[in-house]
């Protein structure tokens, strides 16, 4: 854990106090409040848990037990284009995981981490309920049915021109 | 009342029994891990996590947990079957294949709930291997974490939150990464932790310890240049005992004092000398602020709150800081006998303070913390140098080849080790007020009290209420015990509703009885209640019972202190709090 | 404009294309035209009839006739009796089994009864996204006849009557459920709906939701109605975001038309909805997990009793039904107990939605009568294998739930004798395997799940479904023993027997289900050392057969750690030293010179 | 809009949409209206549905085709997504699958303009059940 404070912006901190009020800062409310405040901050960010803990009055702890629960939630910052391969059950007997050895190979970054340029992460989930153009991969919002390992390289380089 | 059927025999229960319940009644112990009951104290813990303690039930398809699974009419349960001992060593092998094996040199071995379950199931070796948990351990100035002990019990967990409200351990991750952390998994010292340590009085592993001071205690004692000075508090003499197999609520105090001077102390004191000099100072701060109020002074802050209990100044520290100047100023007895021993002893022995090492014997973990504050320190010598737990001490004797038990009963030195009954109940939930009430009145009304004993300020319920009439004036005063129910007293002041005049507020269940350094009750509530009880009998056959009768603090403020409140006891005797609270939310 | 007065229909799907369909539609097309038919008669390539069995297909529109079993030689006949003579082939008509009847129009064959949709009635039929779309197909009738004709103990009754039994995966009668709620006294109810899908491989609700929205409110206000809950609460997963987008517009019109809100539909009963959001949890789908996850909490089950019904949302009295439970409710009211209790079998009543995936052709949503064996759906509705491989398993009820082979083909599917034969209806998820999936690798794989998405609060199934991982992990790199094979045995029992809640209780099934079928795959990777489907890394090698290889180099560029040596137009080598065993050079390779072995 | 008061109310609402519906499918022209929905599920939008379906409105007005055009639900056929239903005046509803903008392009030219059917239809393998008529 890094030591070094992370500065938020006090837009988004106001922000995120509109966002508890509007719960009524009601404790109940924490995994509401959580996934606004992803939406804001793009992650949660210890900082930013805290902010969600005094607003509404629950411990940081449990706060961060609940972050930590919950996989949709993340810690750390993603890529500007946030790859998410599928390995659900039909994504996996449709190869899958050589889909996401590919991913891997060509940006060099396990699971769960950024490329050094802040372009890319890999994230998996668990079937997006999109079965039928197993294997599936998004990009952001975007969908990528039937992939396979050719096609990976076809999507990164519609990436890669951009910025 | 139902009829249920457990290991072929028939037991009455009545209907909300569980079968962990029910069985005990018939003498059948199902073990468990997770499982805590503190009865009166109103703490239940049943995750049915563990599930160790499954049982078959008739007519079930799986097996049922027996501390959560309620019993019902006709109900037939086997406790010991094939099918259960086979799940239950099962489930025990997997957690100890999760589990270092250090046993040997582990801080808990030998008072380990899962060790003595693996003897009890008789596990020769662990037929799964795989991956270990693994953290870094936390080691804070009072409490040390291993998580990779943990058995996600979560009983410390129950403790942190539900009981005292501190909220800083959680469960966190999930799967096989969950364990309890505090928020980030930063280290305790690094949380709003109060050191109160009943997270440690109920974890069943090592996972959670307090910090060992033995070592430091057999160089300091080996140490021929120095003076070194033990304290006691009163709590300790109403449980030691306990690790020597005496039974619960056995008084000590003599052999105590005994081992002690035979583990080579120069002098062997009395906490509860201290604790008859707070009610000196407390007791007159009390009686000022009342006779302000009752003199019509707007500004004089009622009720006021005790401050012996270093886990709850923490606490208020942390949760309510804004509301520090309630506290009655006095330290705490350990401080108060750590600042007269280094400054009033330390002169009668002609002793430097830096050749004077002073050690407590505390029933708790955040006394380990508190004489580490700054405030408590003269140009970096501290009044006390380390509080050692009751478990510690047990430890040494054991380790210094002394049969306790055989031991004379012997008395504490002179002049710190006076104390009247007045200083001993400091040890149980209720007793600091009594105490203060039995010097307050006859302060204030310079009558003799009729009866010394205050029934009405004991007893274990989380908060209590009583009001003393002092020739006349009606005052009420407010008892808790547990943070959580400290909270909701400060809660009411906060709002304006509270109708207290004096407040005693002590972190732990029971009061320092139940104290987070005590011998390991293993969810035993009668055990508290046995102490309780020992610390009362300690009390009543006292000599003297009233603090300001004791003959050595009246020569304390005669040659020494001059009057309670004084300048100098001012200085010696009381202290200032601080705004712990965390608010350094930065912003861009 | 050209008019065809006639439209023959070839199946095109993989099955059918397997026997020979392609042939079959070129010989049409030649006698078209040899005919002179061009303008009066096209053929057209279809997607599967669902009939693979019989294929290759013909239909001829407009009278629907359907031929079986046609072969690219009866092209002939067609025409020029059908086309020409505009008289049937009777030998290429469908013979029905039951009673040896010839079946010209397929209108009236029984094989389309093997699809009835119920749940899924107004999924691609109505626009989602508006309600009077809804209300045209029969919406809101059913909550206007439930509140105006009947008591809240008429409606229970009629939905214990219907035998719906949930469809989440425990398959408890909903009917009683609610009756278990409705007899709680409390100030304040739930109606809760588990919108949680969280069975990867399952997306039926989803598609409901997406498809269909308003069924589920409708159900839920009768749902509200039954038990005395003014509130319900959908509890979503936040990754579909389409299903939240199109569920909030159907709230905002439900309380435009006063469907949702106070005084419904003048009745005085008042009921509303909100959506709270799941985060990715699957545990989450375990109904006190769901509960305390919808409080702010961490989703952790707690032991039941107390359950729900008794004491849930807020500690209050809460009913649990998931998404699809929900959209059978409008139909039952509207059509009567008695009618959805005559579709499917006698304890299993009405329909089940499955989610179709994996290795085969139809992958899709399909819904079907409770009763219809696995042989109907895999090889008819879902038109059997891909690629024309061999079926080896089928994989129901998710990681719950247990692989099924050969041998349960026949079986009818319903709750109970899913699970009698080791496996679960779970939600309907049904992942179809063929011969190159590996059964160990397969059981892997769902434990690779259950020890990410336990939630850790007990023993058995934090530590337990660990171990059993690696145990399977070590049998798939050829280090086990016959050892270790009782103890993955041993543990599979005690956790299923210890756990807290049913994730736990039912993580082993893969495991037990697969040993049980494919003991002899798992003794070849303890005893031999080798993975039959080649699957298992470490014991296969990528190996190139010399007699095949021409040295096109595809390989060596394809590589990934440049393990293949070997210069153009000469054999190239792998070495294993280096490989990486990625397969590109298989997948890469065109004269078949690479394999597994 | 004004709340539905009562079952009456419904019943009456629920007649009048379904005649609003079949008027607006009639349109005025004696032929009728060409009825297209596009699959618009997670799936379908996925694989192109979205691109599909504003192409088709773009297409009906350039080449004044007088067709609506309609979102709806996942009809289950996941594995030939983005598929297509299109019902002619007077005729059953067809469905294409696998569609993309060629395919659409030619689904118009040759279906809807010319009723010539076209490669890729998928034939409907389920039964529907039977929605109550009102009087």
């Amino acid at each position: 854990m890094t030591s070094i404070k992370l500065k938020l912006k006090e837009s988004e901190v106001q922000q995120l106090k509109e966002v508890a009020k509007s719960f009524n800062n009601e404790p109940g409310e924490l995994i509401n409040v959580l996934h606004k405040a992803q939406e804001i901050f793009g992650y949660l960010p210890a900082e930013v848990q805290e902010v969600v803990a005094q607003e509404l009055n629950v411990s940081v702890a449990k706060v961060y037990g609940v972050v930590t629960f919950y996989s949709f939630f993340t810690m750390l910052p993603r890529g500007r284009y946030p790859i998410s391969i599928c390995t659900g059950t039909a994504c996996y007997v449709r190869g899958a995981e050589k889909v996401l050895d590919e991913f891997k190979r060509l940006l060099k970054v396990p699971v769960g981490e950024t490329t050094a340029d802040g372009k890319f992460s890999i994230t998996c989930l668990r079937c997006v309920g999109a079965c039928g153009l197993a294997p599936v991969v998004m990009v952001g919002d975007k969908t990528y049915g039937r992939v396979t390992t050719d096609g990976v390289k076809e999507i990164l380089k519609e990436y890669e021109d951009q910025e | 009342m139902i009829k249920i059927n457990i290991d072929n025999r028939t037991v009455e229960v009545e209907k909300g029994t569980t079968i962990f319940h029910a069985a005990k009644k018939l003498g059948i112990e199902i073990p468990t891990l997770c499982y805590m009951n503190l009865g009166d104290l109103n703490i239940e813990h049943k995750p049915g996590g563990c599930r160790v303690c499954v049982v078959e039930v008739e007519g079930r398809r799986n097996l049922a947990p027996a501390c959560a699974t309620d019993c019902y009419e006709g109900m037939v349960v086997k406790t010991h079957s094939m099918r259960v001992l086979n799940a239950r060593k099962t489930v025990l092998e997997l957690i100890l294949s999760d589990h270092p094996f250090d046993c040997l040199v582990c801080a808990k071995s030998g008072t380990c709930d899962l060790q003595d379950m693996a003897i009890k199931m008789g596990v020769r070796s662990i037929p799964f291997q795989g991956e270990k948990s693994t953290y870094k351990p936390d080691f804070s100035p009072a409490i040390i974490r291993e998580m990779d002990k943990c058995i996600m019990c979560r009983r410390c967990e129950t403790m942190c939150n539900d009981f005292q409200t501190v909220g800083v351990l959680s469960g966190i991750h999930r799967g096989f990464e969950a364990v309890v952390a505090p928020a980030f998994e930063r280290d305790l010292d690094h949380s709003e932790c109060t050191y109160c340590g009943q997270c440690v009085a109920v974890c069943p592993t090592g996972a959670l310890v307090e910090v060992d001071h033995t070592t430091q205690l057999i160089r300091d004692l080996a140490d021929t240049n120095k003076k070194v000075i033990v304290q006691t508090a009163p709590a300790v003499r109403a449980a030691l005992g306990e690790a020597f197999g005496l039974e619960p609520g056995t008084l000590v105090t003599g052999k105590m004092v005994a081992a002690l001077r035979r583990l080579g102390f120069d002098y062997v004191f009395d906490t509860d000398f201290a604790a008859d000099l707070t009610i000196m100072e407390e007791g007159t701060e009390l009686l000022d602020r009342l006779t302000r109020f009752l003199g019509g002074d707007k500004e004089v802050k009622l009720p006021m709150l005790t401050s012996c209990c270093p886990g709850w100044v923490n606490f208020f520290e942390y949760h309510f800081p804004d509301m520090r100047d309630i506290p009655s100023t006095a330290r705490s007895p350990q401080q108060m006998f750590g600042s007269i021993a280094k400054t009033y002893f330390a002169d009668k022995i002609e002793t430097k303070r830096e050749d004077m090492i002073v050690v407590s014997v505390m029933p708790c973990v955040a006394k380990k913390y508190e004489c580490t504050r700054d405030e408590f320190a003269v140009d970096g010598n501290p009044d006390v140098d380390y509080s050692i737990s009751t478990r510690e001490l047990a430890m040494l004797i054991k380790r210094s080849n002394i049969d306790f038990n055989s031991l004379p009963e012997e008395d504490f030195d002179k002049p710190m080790g006076e104390s009247t009954g007045a200083g001993v109940i400091f040890g149980a939930t209720g007793g600091v007020i009594e105490a203060a009430v039995r010097s307050a009145y006859e302060l204030h009304t310079k009558k003799q009290l009729e009866k010394i004993d205050f029934e009405q300020l004991r007893g274990l319920g989380g908060i209590r209420s009583a009001s003393v009439d002092f020739d006349g004036v009606e005052i009420k005063i407010g008892i808790a015990h547990g943070l959580g129910n400290a909270r909701k007293l400060l809660e009411d002041i906060k709002a304006g509703k509270s109708e207290y005049h004096a407040i005693e507020i002590m972190a732990c269940p029971g009061g320092c009885i139940g104290g987070g350094g005590q011998p390991l009750h293993h969810g035993n509530p009668e055990i508290i209640k046995a102490r309780q009880k020992a610390i009362y009998q300690e009390d009543a056959g006292k000599p003297i019972r009233k603090s300001h009768e004791n003959p050595y603090i009246i020569k304390l403020y005669e040659e020494f202190l001059g009057e309670p409140m004084s300048e100098k006891a001012h200085h010696l005797l009381h202290t200032h709090y601080f705004d712990k609270k965390k608010k350094d939310i930065l912003i861009d | 404009m050209a008019k065809f007065k006639m439209h023959m229909l070839v199946c095109g799907g993989t099955g059918c294309r397997a026997s020979a369909s392609d042939m079959l539609y070129e010989n049409l097309v030649k006698e078209v035209k040899e005919n002179g038919l061009e303008d009066e008669v096209q053929v057209v390539t279809t997607g599967c009839f669902g009939f693979c069995e019989k294929g290759p297909i013909v239909k001829v529109i407009p009278d629907n006739t359907f031929y079986v079993s046609v072969e690219p030689g009866d092209a002939k006949d067609i025409i020029a009796e059908h086309a020409i003579k505009g008289r049937r082939v009777q030998r290429l008509l469908y013979v029905d089994p039951t009673n040896k009847e010839q079946i010209a129009d397929s209108k009236g064959m029984g094989f389309y009864k093997k699809q009835i949709r119920i749940a899924l009635r107004n999924c691609g039929m109505i626009d989602p996204e508006n309600i009077e779309e809804y209300l045209a197909a029969d919406g809101y009738e059913a909550l206007g006849k439930v509140l105006t004709e009947m008591t809240p103990d008429e409606a229970i009754q009629e939905m214990i009557d219907s035998g719906l039994r949930g469809r989440g995966g425990g398959g408890f009668p909903t009917g009683v459920k609610w009756k278990l709620a409705a007899k709680e006294k409390a100030d304040q109810k739930y109606v809760v709906c588990n919108a949680d899908e969280g069975d990867p491989g399952a997306f039926m609700d989803r598609s409901i939701l997406e498809g269909d929205p308003h069924t589920v409110l409708e159900a839920m206000v009768i749902n509200g109605y039954c038990i005395g809950a003014s509130k319900g609460l959908v509890y979503i997963r936040a990754e579909y975001p389409l299903a939240i987008y199109r569920l909030k517009i159907a709230i905002e019109q439900a309380r435009e038309y006063g469907l949702l809100g106070n005084d419904i539909l003048g009745t005085g009963f008042s009921f509303d909805v909100e959506i709270r959001y799941g985060a990715g949890a699957f545990v989450c789908g375990e109904e006190t997990a769901l509960i305390h996850s919808m409080e702010g909490e961490r989703g952790e089950p707690t032991f039941k009793p107390p359950f729900p019904a008794q004491s849930g949302y807020l500690g209050k009295p809460t009913n649990v039904n998931n998404v699809e439970t929900f959209a059978n409710i409008p139909v039952i009211y509207n059509k009567g107990a008695k009618w959805f209790a005559s579709i499917g079998t006698e304890k299993s009543t009405g329909t089940k939605v499955f989610a179709l995936a994996g290795k085969i052709n139809n992958v899709g949503l399909i819904e079907v009568p409770m009763g219809i064996t696995l042989r109907e759906v895999i090889f008819e509705v879902g038109g059997g294998i891909k690629d024309g491989k061999k079926f080896k398993a089928v994989q129901t009820g998710g990681p719950s739930g247990g692989c099924l082979t050969e041998k349960h083909l026949d079986t009818p599917i319903d709750f109970d004798n899913l699970l009698a034969v080791g496996s679960m209806m779970g939600s309907g998820g049904m992942i179809v395997m063929d011969e190159d999936d590996c059964m160990v690798a397969v059981a892997k794989f769902y434990l690779d799940f259950t020890v990410e998405e336990s939630c850790g609060k007990c023993s058995p199934c934090r530590i337990g479904n660990k171990r059993l991982y690696e145990l399977l992990d070590k049998i798939t790199k050829g280090q086990a023993d016959k050892e270790d094979m009782d103890n993955l045995r041993n543990l599979s029992y005690v956790i299923r027997d210890t756990s807290l809640c049913g994730l736990g209780q039912t993580s082993p099934n893969p495991v037990l289900s697969t040993m049980d079928n494919f003991l002899d795959e798992y003794m070849a990777h303890i005893e031999e050392g080798r993975c039959p489907s080649g699957v298992c890394k470490d014991l296969i090698r990528y190996e190139v057969i010399p007699e095949n290889c021409v040295g096109c180099t595809a390989c060596a560029r394809n590589c990934p750690v440049n393990c293949i040596a070997g210069e153009r137009k000469q054999l190239h080598i792998i070495d294993q030293a280096l490989c990486i065993k990625c397969g590109a050079c298989l997948e890469k390779c065109k004269f078949n010179a690479i394999a597994i072995i | 809009m004004t709340k539905i008061k009562s079952l009456a109310d419904l019943k009456k609402l629920k007649g009048d949409l379904q005649s609003k519906i079949a008027l607006r499918e009639k349109s005025d022209t004696p032929e009728g209206r060409v009825i297209v929905k596009v699959a618009m599920s997670t799936c379908g939008i996925a694989s192109g549905a979205k691109d599909v379906m504003e192409y088709m409105i773009d297409e009906f007005e350039k080449r004044s085709i007088d067709a609506i055009v309609t979102q709806t639900g996942c009809i289950g056929y996941c594995y030939a997504e983005p598929t297509v239903e299109i019902t002619l005046p007077g005729n059953e509803p067809v469905v294409y699958g696998y569609v993309d903008t060629r395919k659409a392009d030619e689904i118009i030219e040759k279906y809807i303009k010319n009723q010539e059917l076209v490669d890729g239809i998928l034939p409907v393998n389920y039964q529907t059940i039977e929605k109550d008529k009102e009087e």
